[in-house]
């Protein structure tokens, strides 16, 4: 199983953003995404998720257990957003997710009670997502991500918010889904303190496209 | 799927959730029509029936705009959008929980604001039974505009009035359904008929419409 | 219908809110109680109660 | 220690909410076991007296109705009350009755509502006219109902409280307006067709169970308030808690 993209470019209004992005991961590779801010970054990751069309270019999983039709149903996309509801309690919320989600083929999601464990915030899911500080909901999204099986995981700024024993915590867990044999996409200024990964550089306005008008 | 059902439920009735404000909103709105057309009951029972189809279509437009925008403030859209099943169910479903949680409780209220409007049994009776039938299709054709408006500062407002003049056919069919019961010449079968069918057209319009627009609104 | 019919539907409502009323105080009541044990048996005390069984 | 120093004592210990707690448990089953008798003898009374010569055996739905009536209005004033008490005392436990009498507030006047048109039906001949005594009880359910919807939107209690106790004020400084201008209104529509309702004139006959059935309803108010203003404590102190293991558990992990 491989992700392999091939000249992709995606417009933001009518800017482009960036242009011809082509890499491949192969199975258990991490790809760490730099550049400054505004280089286009978060935009790539939206369009790997199928959030986003792409302007031109492919980006597709090579060689899974099951066709993918969209790369998106095989992805985790951890946003800037924690898409956990204040007003329901932490287990409400990952148990709705791990129902809603389903697993991917070719592997199986960790129960609720074992992601928050792993996250480190056992004996606090009966509380309500609000109460939580910015860091412990920053982390319960990461227990989303366990739940559920997907061999990709797209993470954008995933340590934003975070010390550096959750960021170490952050790395374990993806050294664990890459062992799994997964992948994982980030995008982060940090370093996440992974080995043996791959970087791709973004530029920034790499290309600036003729104007239409 | 249930578990969006259930999710999207379990919210609105947590503090914070819509499904009291609708209702509450048709009783102030059918409440305050007498102090404008005045206390003679006579009259009131006459035009009662287009007051509580006025009143519940303007009511089940009020939470529509929060649908789709509470699901893009926290993120949850994006995740919701990645997935496997088709989004036209998943908006199919919330919409059901929608109706649920703010629809049902106005045709649950009907009979009793009828009593305030002074309607006999049998207006009261065909009053609800056409809310019944014509609010969820009020539901869904919103959702096309409460899709449509996510991403817009003041969407709210929008919402109500892009979907208003959609939403006539619903109030066209419902009103007269309900005069042809109470008087007898015009049969009340016809009129109602087109109501559920309209109501069954529109579970399939809104939703595909729903589903079209958040694709691309997405950014 | 008689009068009678009238008093005693309203005698019933007006006992059925009055025991809704109750119910729902009793209900919060227990719900806010389980809520608290299960709080304290994580071990969530108030700061108070942990001077005392100090 | 001076006369007016030990009453400030005394008013600062039941600000203390648990010692209000304490209070409560003592205090509530005299109260309630109160309330029962109370209902007894009422409901015996109610049943006992003889029926209106006019209105049959329908005047009995008077000594539910009138006394639900006086309530909505009375648990309005303990609303008003309170609400000041947040506004100007900034009293802990003000803001924790206000939110509790709300619903209790509007469950009341529910009954009258719904017990004044049984009475309607049978007297008038329809559920419901829009008289101005009609009118007002039925503008202050909408007010209660909105009071309750204003606290269920906010999830931070002590602003939600500051912020309906002004809507409370506001209300109450309103509902003679209200009074006045619905009355007006309704002088200037009434047609003659429509039966006015004037209260049945009261003999002492029917007053004695009026007033029983009156003190039940109050007590039975004042005991579900203090146990309503108990668990919404419970609530706040759970609150705290939760934020407490919240904060607790980031830092252990």
């Amino acid at each position: 199983m491989r992700l392999v993209a091939e000249g992709l470019s995606a417009k933001r209004g009518e800017d482009l953003i960036f242009q011809d992005i082509s890499f491949e991961i192969p199975r258990g590779e991490a790809l760490v995404v730099k550049g400054p801010n505004g280089s286009g970054k978060s935009t790539l990751l939206r369009v790997l998720a199928g959030l986003l069309p792409a302007e031109t270019g492919t980006a597709k999983l090579v060689a899974a257990a099951q066709p993918v039709e969209r790369l998106g149903e095989a992805c985790h996309y951890l946003g800037h957003r924690n898409a956990m509801k204040r007003e329901l309690t932490v287990d409400e919320n990952l148990v709705f997710w791990k129902a809603f989600f389903g697993d991917f083929s070719g592997g199986a999601g960790i129960s609720v009670d074992e992601a928050v464990e792993s996250v480190g915030l056992r004996g606090i899911v009966h509380l309500p997502f609000g109460y939580l500080s910015a860091g412990q909901q920053r982390r319960m999204a990461m227990a989303k991500l366990l739940v559920a099986w997907r061999p990709v995981w797209i993470l954008d700024e995933p340590t934003a918010a975070l010390d550096a024993s959750a960021e170490a915590m952050f790395a374990g867990l993806v050294t664990t889904h890459l062992a799994r044999g997964g992948i994982a996409i980030a995008a982060t200024h940090q370093p996440l303190g992974l080995e043996g990964v791959r970087e791709l550089r973004m530029t920034g306005f790499a290309g600036v496209g003729e104007a239409v008008w | 799927m249930i578990a969006l059902l259930a999710r999207d439920l379990k919210l609105s009735v947590r503090a914070g959730g819509g499904a009291l404000i609708g209702v509450l909103f048709f009783m102030t709105v059918v409440a305050v029509i007498p102090f404008g057309v005045g206390p003679d009951l006579n009259l009131l029972s006459r035009i009662g029936p287009a007051i509580l189809w006025i009143g519940a279509l303007l009511a089940s437009l009020l939470g529509l705009d929060r649908l789709f925008q509470a699901e893009r403030e926290d993120g949850s859209l994006d995740l919701l959008l990645m997935q496997e099943t088709p989004l036209v169910l998943t908006v199919f479903v919330k919409c059901v929980a929608h109706w649920v949680a703010t629809g049902l409780p106005l045709v649950i209220a009907s009979p009793l604001l009828g009593l305030f409007m002074n309607m006999d049994e049998v207006a009261i009776g065909a009053t609800t039974l056409t809310l019944l039938a014509g609010t969820p299709a009020i539901t869904f054709i919103g959702a096309a505009g409460a899709a449509i408006a996510v991403a817009l500062p003041r969407g709210g407002l929008l919402v109500s009035i892009l979907v208003l003049p959609l939403a006539i056919p619903v109030l066209i069919f419902g009103v007269s359904a309900v005069y042809a019961a109470i008087q007898d010449p015009a049969p009340f079968l016809p009129p109602f008929l087109i109501l559920i069918a309209i109501n069954l057209f529109f579970a399939v319009l809104g939703p595909v419409a729903a589903a079209a627009a958040l694709r691309l609104s997405s950014d | 219908m008689s009068h009678l019919f009238y008093v005693t539907v309203s005698y019933i409502a007006a006992f059925s809110v009055s025991m809704g009323l109750v119910l729902w105080v009793w209900l919060d009541h227990r719900g806010r109680h389980r809520e608290l044990e299960r709080l304290e048996a994580a071990g969530v005390r108030r700061r108070s109660a942990r001077e005392e069984t100090r | 220690m001076s006369e007016p120093s030990l009453a400030i004592r005394k008013f600062s210990d039941l600000a203390n909410p648990t010692r209000f707690l304490a209070l409560v448990a003592t205090v509530w089953p005299w109260l309630a076991g109160l309330t029962l008798c109370l209902f007894a003898v009422g409901l015996y009374l109610s049943f006992t007296t003889v029926g209106d010569y006019q209105q049959g055996e329908t005047v009995r739905i008077m000594y539910v109705h009138v006394p639900a009536a006086w309530l909505s209005m009375m648990c309005y004033t303990v609303m008003a009350l309170s609400a000041l008490g947040t506004l100007v005392w900034r009293h802990p436990l003000a803001d924790v009755s206000a939110k509790a009498a709300a619903p209790i507030g509007a469950c009341f006047t529910l009954v009258a509502l719904i017990t004044g048109s049984l009475w309607g039906k049978p007297m008038w001949g329809t559920w419901w006219v829009w008289d101005a005594r009609l009118t007002s009880v039925f503008v202050l359910f909408l007010m209660y109902l909105g009071l309750i919807a204003l606290n269920r939107a906010m999830d931070e209690p002590t602003r939600a409280a500051k912020v309906s106790a002004v809507l409370i004020l506001v209300g109450f400084v309103n509902i003679p307006i209200i009074k006045f201008s619905v009355e007006w209104w309704n002088t200037l529509h009434q047609p003659a067709s429509v039966i006015r309702m004037d209260g049945p004139t009261i003999s002492g006959e029917f007053l004695r169970p009026l007033l029983v059935m009156a003190v039940a309803f109050t007590l039975l108010f004042f005991t579900l308030h203090i146990l309503a203003m108990r668990n919404e404590i419970l609530r706040r102190r759970i609150a705290v808690l939760r934020r407490h293991a919240a904060r607790s558990a980031g830092g252990a992990a």
